[in-house]
């Protein structure tokens, strides 16, 4: 079985600061990964890296045994690779139902079947679904703006779902959400991952959502993997808590 | 609904509104649309002052034919389409002649109007194109670049007999328009053009240009500037010490400049065509009345606008009826001397074209004034 | 050779007055956001406030005096209490939207109020010329480039050397930032137009003896300062400098040597080039970008 | 389009159908203008009310536009073919000058494009060979359309007319393909739009070829409805009034640049009243229109329509005691 995603002796350097130290890893189809660290740890850049809005000062990354690094996001995203964002990253002027169908319209057809095309793209129906999927029904037709900071969040993932993608990294997807949201948030996230196998890999700095969400936990500091392994194993490693103690 | 409904009958009251009634009694419209922004503002409000100055002293005399004359003035913002449109607004309303505009490429695109239109304008623009274009009732009030060149031309050839020479002119169409008519004298004297130097609309620093100057050496260098860019230009040749004559047309010479270039401009010469500093009294009469007032100094687009309305008054008057045809056909040809009509300052005759031919003179600038140093007679009487 | 000296020399002369004008347009931008199309217009006006005042009788230092305060509350404080605060949190466009209606505003206003003509101006020193190295030069525009220098190294001095400076640098940089510090953030960013509303009437004072006093003029200079600012460095006073003198020498070089008809082009390739390949100018460092 | 409703559509349309009927040829030709300055705005809308990008070069493209159609019939085309050649040639130009937009922004992009504007004019004046110079070129003809002519200016003005209507109906057809959504996206948050697999070079690229290419097809049409064109009107003062129209009418919205072009074109002539001064009244009222609602005529409706909430009480109170005579 190939790795899904398969990060090798990856840096990144800023100047003279190592934000990613000779980092390497996989990610096995159906993985739930969790990256966690201290702030300033390099979990950001890492992403970035991987998700070709950075370029790697060294190292490689592999999507599906396929060289992917330095690729454009837009060629990523399309060969399957999603991603949410730890700040909010939605259209706010577009509705909720537009918000989805963009997600999904670059995925088929070329620039000419989409100006000529339906209106759509032929993605109402999966946007509708995937607005149902993650409970936005009542809010279908809303401008994105108008949506509650959560109902947004559950609008970025859905988003990065849209096109029925082999891999999804999702940046902090519970920071700022509450708790009732953020249950929604967790369960349909594993609702997603049981219906369609997908592949997540998952920055977040709240534990409990890691643990209860991940089957595979990666603790980074100073841009170095210190731990790796099932949640409970890394909650017991005194490497990790002495990391995060040491903060 | 409501609301688009009410922006459009505002759109119509707004266009239905725009041409105001004229016919008052005993009046006739006879509108100016003239750059009164824009890039020619300046020549716009000259002609502008100049022309309603003459337009009070006619109607506190009764008017023409018993009628006032009422003219509106429109600006043009200095620019084509804004002319049409506004000329296309005074059409509607059956005017008996229009006068402006000033700027070259406003007049062509109006004359074509205003042709089909049988009313004759008054025009304040000098490049050759504007009656070299058959357009029948469009009347100069200043010479065209074809006429003064070649006297600037003879006076180079004649007065310096210069074997090379310098341009420097402003790049629009104005300033081409003079340059390429210069140029082409040049040639048929077999003078040498050694530099041939464009300006901007504006240009403050002159010092690359006249260190070009320099370089080239000519026998004298020709100025075809604006006043603010001669007075500026003429500073920076002294301070460079330029030893070429300099040589101008009515601008470079004109007490605007003299002033502006504060001692610069000494030994300035050139041919003057139209000027308030012309030793004619009833000129420096008009330009005395002038300047009390609107506190400025007027320039030769001020002139051109009052004796472009004296044109009209005279005219009129000699066919006895308001009719632009009637006009034209009586104006092409005409001679009128300040004898018959004061108001037209010096004899003037129109052409066939709608070229006009008054006297000129050579002029030099001596103890910062202009002192004419030779009148040249009108073409047609040489 | 002479001519060449000459060249840099006027073009150095030029330069400074485009510089100094460039600068209060690069104060306004760092610390409100605002692109100034009006910066042109606000150089045009406090001559005839000068003018105005001369007038009414008075001699030339209170007029200029007079010119200056008047330009300070009527081009700062006004400027910025009825134009720039209603509007600064809706975007940079309506606000490019009317500061090019207040130039048009400012260029009809004097041109119908005051004059369509172009004005002699005193001058602040005897018309006198120097000779140096085969170039002349007018004591004038020594004057010109000695004050814009004065200015330039007194605002340095400002910002970098003096609580008040570093204040209204942390408000240029980060406001949020400032604010949490305790810095009077709506102060400093006043502070900064006075100081433009002071540059402005400073450069119309130096400028109008040899430019002449007349309602176009701010069309060129505005247009001259966007480009010094650009090349300079948006975010860099001391940039400004440099890029009013590369575009004043550049100016001159290039029509005696290149095209005259196609002098206006060299500056704005130098700026498209500018901007493309070094954004944050000769002299400006990197804005922080928030991905 | 939905917030004005298919009637008061109607009503503008029979407007401006019903209009010229009734209307001096002065006012023929300024409607002409309106539906050719229209044209433009739409295209800037485009690059800058919905892709995001900052244009201020649209001037500059009306006059290649201009220059194309008055040279090609001054050489023999016939209109149509010169009209197109003209758009085309803005569409492959825009491409070009979108190159900038993919490394800089906002103000950077403004200086880019606002250069851009001005070199174009410098080209147009000094390259004499073709274009004539700042001589200008008078007298482009009106087209005839199958055998009818066109110099009649209420004729004109409804080929100007049906020109706008297909135009704008091309761009409300694209507005609503995925293309539109893609504009939005670019405008409103590029980097997720590219982390969706929008390519969002090719978009930008595309919207300013296609914002150019309408400006260069109101160019076309302005040299034979103005019939004199030089570079001094294509200069930076076209680009930054185009760029009123879009703002004041209403960045980003279907219905701004009609409203903003009617504006731009009416409001200086009911100024005119004032006389000298109406440039100044013009300025001022753009002032006091941009610090009031800066975003736009259209933007103003929209708030207006939404379903306001009850005032809180002082405000109430307020607008009781303004309206209770003294």
């Amino acid at each position: 079985m190939t790795a899904v995603l398969e990060v090798n002796n990856l840096s990144k350097r800023f100047g003279g600061i190592v934000a990613v130290d000779n980092v390497s890893f996989t990610v096995n189809d159906g993985d739930i990964l969790g990256i966690i660290g201290p702030n300033g740890s390099g979990k950001s850049t890492l992403f970035n890296c991987v998700l070709g809005q950075l370029l790697p000062s060294e190292g490689s990354v592999r999507i599906d045994g396929q060289e992917s690094t330095g690729m454009r996001p837009c060629d990523l995203n399309r060969l399957g690779v999603s991603r949410t964002f730890q700040l909010l990253q939605v259209f706010p002027q577009l509705s909720v139902r537009d918000n989805l169908i963009l997600a999904g319209q670059e995925h088929q057809g070329s620039m000419a079947s989409r100006l000529f095309g339906r209106p759509d793209a032929g993605l109402g129906d999966a946007a509708d679904q995937m607005i149902e999927f993650f409970r936005l029904t009542h809010l279908s037709d809303e401008q994105a703006g108008m949506l509650s900071y959560g109902q947004q969040k559950l609008l970025d993932a859905a988003m990065a779902f849209m096109a029925g993608p082999r891999l999804v990294l999702l940046d902090e997807p519970a920071g700022g959400v509450n708790l009732t949201m953020l249950g929604l948030l967790r369960e349909r996230l594993q609702a997603y991952h049981a219906e369609r196998k997908a592949t997540f890999v998952v920055i977040e700095d709240q534990m409990e959502f890691v643990m209860a969400l991940c089957t595979r936990v990666l603790v980074l500091a100073e841009g170095k993997i210190i731990a790796e392994g099932a949640p409970e194993e890394v909650r017991r490693n005194p490497a990790v808590i002495e990391a995060y103690l040491g903060h | 609904m409501l609301r688009t409904g009410f922006l459009v009958s505002l759109v119509a009251a707004s266009i239905g509104l725009a041409g105001t009634a004229h016919a008052q009694q005993k009046t006739v419209y006879m509108p100016a649309i003239l750059e009164l922004s824009g890039a020619g503002a300046v020549s716009g409000t000259n002609f502008r002052d100049g022309m309603l100055m003459a337009i009070d002293e006619i109607n506190k005399a009764g008017g023409i034919l018993g009628h006032k004359i009422e003219t509106p003035v429109l600006d043009t913002q200095s620019d084509a389409g804004t002319s049409r449109a506004q000329l296309q607004k005074v059409l509607d309303n059956n005017p008996y002649v229009v006068f402006g505009p000033v700027f070259s490429g406003s007049v062509l695109v109006t004359q074509l109007m205003t042709m089909k239109a049988e009313i004759p304008e008054i025009v304040g623009g000098e490049a050759a194109a504007i009656t070299q274009k058959n357009a029948s009732y469009v009347f100069r009030t200043s010479f065209g670049q074809q006429f003064s060149m070649p006297k600037i031309a003879n006076y180079i050839h004649d007065s310096i007999k210069a074997k090379s020479v310098a341009v420097v002119w402003v790049n629009n169409d104005f300033g081409k328009g003079g340059r390429d008519n210069f140029t082409k004298e040049m040639k048929d004297r077999g003078i040498n053009v050694a530099a041939d130097i464009s300006t901007e609309v504006g240009q403050a620093d002159f010092s690359a240009d006249v260190v070009k100057l320099k370089g080239a050496n000519a026998d004298a260098v020709f100025v075809y500037l604006n006043e603010e860019e001669s007075a500026r230009f003429l500073k920076e040749a002294k301070k460079q010490g330029i030893k070429a004559p300099l040589i101008g047309e009515t601008t470079l010479l004109g007490q605007k400049v003299i002033d502006l270039a504060g001692g610069a401009a000494e030994g300035v010469q050139g041919h003057v065509g139209l000027t308030v500093d012309a030793p004619i009294k009833a000129v420096q009469d008009f330009a005395a009345k002038f300047k009390a007032r609107y506190n400025y100094v007027c320039d030769h687009n001020g002139i051109k606008g009052y004796t472009g309305v004296y044109f009209v008054k005279y005219v009129t008057e000699k066919i006895g009826k308001f009719d632009g045809k009637a006009f034209a056909e009586k104006a092409h040809g005409i001679t009128i001397t300040p004898q018959e009509e004061p108001g037209i300052l010096m004899e003037a005759k129109w052409d066939k074209n709608g070229d006009i031919d008054r006297e000129s003179f050579l002029g030099e600038v001596v103890d910062g004034k202009q002192k004419i140093v030779k009148t040249l007679p009108m073409l047609s009487k040489k | 050779m002479a001519s060449f000296i000459q060249l840099m020399v006027s073009g150095l002369a030029t330069g400074a007055i485009y510089a100094l004008i460039a600068i209060g347009f690069t104060l306004l931008w760092q610390t409100s956001q605002t692109i100034n199309f009006a910066q042109g217009e606000f150089v045009m006006l406090p001559a005839f406030f000068v003018l105005a005042a001369m007038n009414m009788g008075a001699p030339y230092w209170l007029a200029a005096l007079i010119g200056i305060a008047l330009s300070v509350v009527i081009l700062g404080v006004l400027f910025k209490a009825v134009i720039v605060d209603p509007m600064i949190r809706h975007g940079v466009l309506p606000l490019v939207i009317t500061t090019i209606a207040l130039s048009l505003f400012l260029k009809e206003s004097v041109k119908d109020f005051y004059s369509s003509q172009a004005q002699p101006f005193p001058a602040l020193v005897a018309p006198r010329d120097l000779h140096f190295l085969g170039a002349v030069v007018s004591l004038q525009s020594i004057v010109v480039l000695a004050v814009a220098v004065a200015t330039v190294i007194g605002l340095h001095l400002l910002l970098n050397k003096t609580r008040l400076g570093r204040c209204m640098q942390a408000t240029a940089q980060n406001p949020t930032v400032a604010r949490i510090l305790g810095i009077p953030v709506g102060r400093m960013v006043l502070y900064t137009f006075l100081i433009n509303g002071a540059l402005v009437a400073i450069a119309s004072l130096l400028i109008s003896p040899i430019y002449l006093a007349k309602f176009t003029n701010g069309e060129a200079l505005g247009m001259a300062a966007f480009i010094a600012a650009i090349i300079g460095g948006f975010n860099q006073v001391r940039g400004a400098i440099l890029g009013g003198i590369i575009l004043g020498v550049l100016d001159n070089l290039s029509a005696a040597y290149l095209s005259s008809s196609y002098r206006g082009a060299f500056p704005l390739v130098i700026l498209i080039a500018v901007i493309l390949f070094r954004p944050q100018g000769l002299l400006g460092r990197v804005e922080e970008r928030a991905v | 389009m939905k917030r004005f409703g298919p009637l008061s559509v109607a009503v503008a349309a029979a407007a401006a159908i019903g209009l010229p009927f009734l209307l001096k040829p002065f006012g023929v030709y300024l409607i002409s203008m309106w539906a050719v300055l229209t044209i433009a705005a739409i295209g800037l809308n485009l690059t800058l009310g919905y892709a995001g990008q900052v244009s201020m070069a649209q001037g500059a493209f009306v006059g290649i536009g201009a220059y194309t159609v008055a040279l090609l019939t001054a050489a023999g085309w016939p209109f149509f073919p010169a009209f197109i050649l003209g758009g085309a040639l803005c569409f492959v130009i825009g491409w070009l000058l979108g190159y900038p937009a993919l490394r800089v922004q906002h103000h950077y992009l403004a200086f880019v494009t606002l250069a851009f504007n001005t070199l174009v004019f410098l080209v147009l004046r000094n390259e004499e060979w073709l274009t004539r110079g700042s001589y200008g070129i008078a007298g482009t003809d009106r087209p005839s359309l199958f055998g009818l002519s066109t110099d009649n200016a209420r004729v004109f003005y409804f080929l100007c007319l049906a020109i706008l209507i297909l135009l704008s109906a091309a761009t409300w057809w694209m507005l609503r393909s995925p293309w539109g959504r893609a504009f939005v996206a670019l405008r409103e948050n590029p980097i997720r739009a590219l982390s969706l697999g929008l390519d969002t070079r090719r978009y930008t690229l595309m919207a300013f070829a296609l914002g150019s290419t309408l400006g260069g097809l109101a160019g076309g049409l302005y040299a034979p409805l103005v019939q004199f064109i030089e570079p001094g009107s294509f200069s930076l003062n076209l680009s930054f009034n185009l760029l009123l129209m879009v703002i004041v009418g209403g960045s980003g919205r279907f219905f701004g640049p009609f409203v903003g072009a009617l504006i731009a074109v009416l409001l200086p002539e009911w100024m005119r009243v004032a006389e000298g001064y109406y440039l100044i009244i013009y300025a001022m009222l753009v002032m006091v229109l941009m610090v009031f609602c800066p975003s736009g005529v259209i933007g103003l409706f929209e708030k207006a329509m939404k379903p306001k909430k009850p005032p809180a009480a002082p405000a109430a109170a307020a607008i009781k005691a303004e309206a209770t005579p003294q």
